[in-house]
């Protein structure tokens, strides 16, 4: 089964990327990690970039609207968010 | 409204009023400014670029938090967005309590914490080019 | 003037103002107000009575103080006198900084010093008498 | 030789004396403690309440608008202030 879930980009990301948001087609529960692995092939210009995916990761991770984890699952018309460390106040 | 994203100047009057009643007897504010000084480059303005939706909802998450962690009466998060000159107001934290102790505390932790978690970005425009700012790094635009 | 004692409400717009500058990139204040509670008792209003002279100069000294402790940019203390009604504000204390840290630090320690030093004296009127404020006892007076 | 040194009062101290401000001729060069052995006869109501002299002394003394310590010595003219422990801010 199949479900779809948009991706935003933010701030250095969204310049890499050229566009701010964009939906996928993925295998229905997947977790953000898998999801990440799936950007990885469709992105490679965001491979180096965001995808470290150890402790020191540049790359934060929100489903909609809220921190998430990478072995968190995604339903169908989640909304991730991928962004760098925050630099506001 | 507690936590705002706001593209206007503060109205520091409004926000104090807001976080006032008769059971305050201490307030403590944390006003952010436009410096014209970043890691040793000339700073020439600011442009802060924000996830919205998520930016006030985390704003919420971390006045919740403060008001559970700290026994203080009120607290309130501003933040602005879009273009600042060196000068302007960026973030305005309000906190009060009954005693000024537990309004410094919390105002410190929640400044803290807004910097550490709050999807907002700092573009800073220098004399020697445009940086994204990512936590303590600075990277190169243009 | 960044030390005073006043008579009317604070002006916090002029106070930010005078401790800004360029080179600041955060400002901590902290704003006393009347609260309605007081050692257990109902506050109906409070009288702050000043050795004036030696109050303006003691404040002038902790300023000094502050400003060669901490790596603040600059900071001002006002003091209200006289008759106030529950809400109103008392004291504002106003320190700038390159960064936040020493600000909050500024801040904190100037409103302990003027507490422990500045010679102003509260006399508070209760539902249960009126009573002085030394330190931290509370003399019943009538 | 003489010299007159003019003493206040402030908050409660004030009450208790009734009056803002009095000047007393006292021995030329005294210390401050020797200032309030002098106030003790002459102001009898104050004994009990303000001269303790001990570290616990609930009394502030000043000289010409500054905290001074109990051996400091006093000149002609000086204006000595006494007050109970502060409560601004």
């Amino acid at each position: 089964m199949i479900m779809k879930v948009k991706v935003r980009y933010f701030a250095r990301f969204r310049s890499i990327v050229g566009v701010r948001e964009e939906e996928f087609e993925v295998p229905e529960g997947i977790r953000v990690k898998e999801l990440l692995d799936i950007l990885k092939e469709r992105r490679p210009e965001l491979k180096n970039e965001v995808f470290a995916q150890d402790e020191d990761a540049d790359v934060n991770v929100s489903k909609n609207g809220r921190y998430v984890s990478f072995d968190d699952h995604l339903s169908d018309g989640d909304v991730v968010a991928l962004f760098p460390p925050v630099s506001g106040g | 409204m507690k936590c705002r994203l706001l593209k206007d100047n503060f109205n520091i009057a409004e926000a104090i009023n807001s976080v006032s009643s008769p059971k305050v007897g201490g307030i403590v504010i944390f006003l952010g400014k436009v410096r014209n000084e970043s890691h040793g480059k000339k700073v020439k303005k600011l442009i802060y670029e924000a996830y919205e939706e998520m930016a006030v909802a985390e704003m919420e998450r971390i006045r919740e938090e403060a008001m559970k962690k700290f026994p203080i009466e009120d607290i309130l998060i501003w933040h602005r967005y879009g273009e600042l000159e060196i000068g302007e107001d960026t973030i305005l934290i309000v906190a009060s309590g009954k005693h000024r102790r537990e309004a410094f505390d919390a105002c410190r932790w929640t400044i803290d914490e807004v910097k550490r978690r709050v999807p907002v970005w700092k573009k800073e425009v220098t004399d020697e080019g445009t940086f994204w700012i990512e936590g303590e790094k600075q990277i190169k635009i243009s």
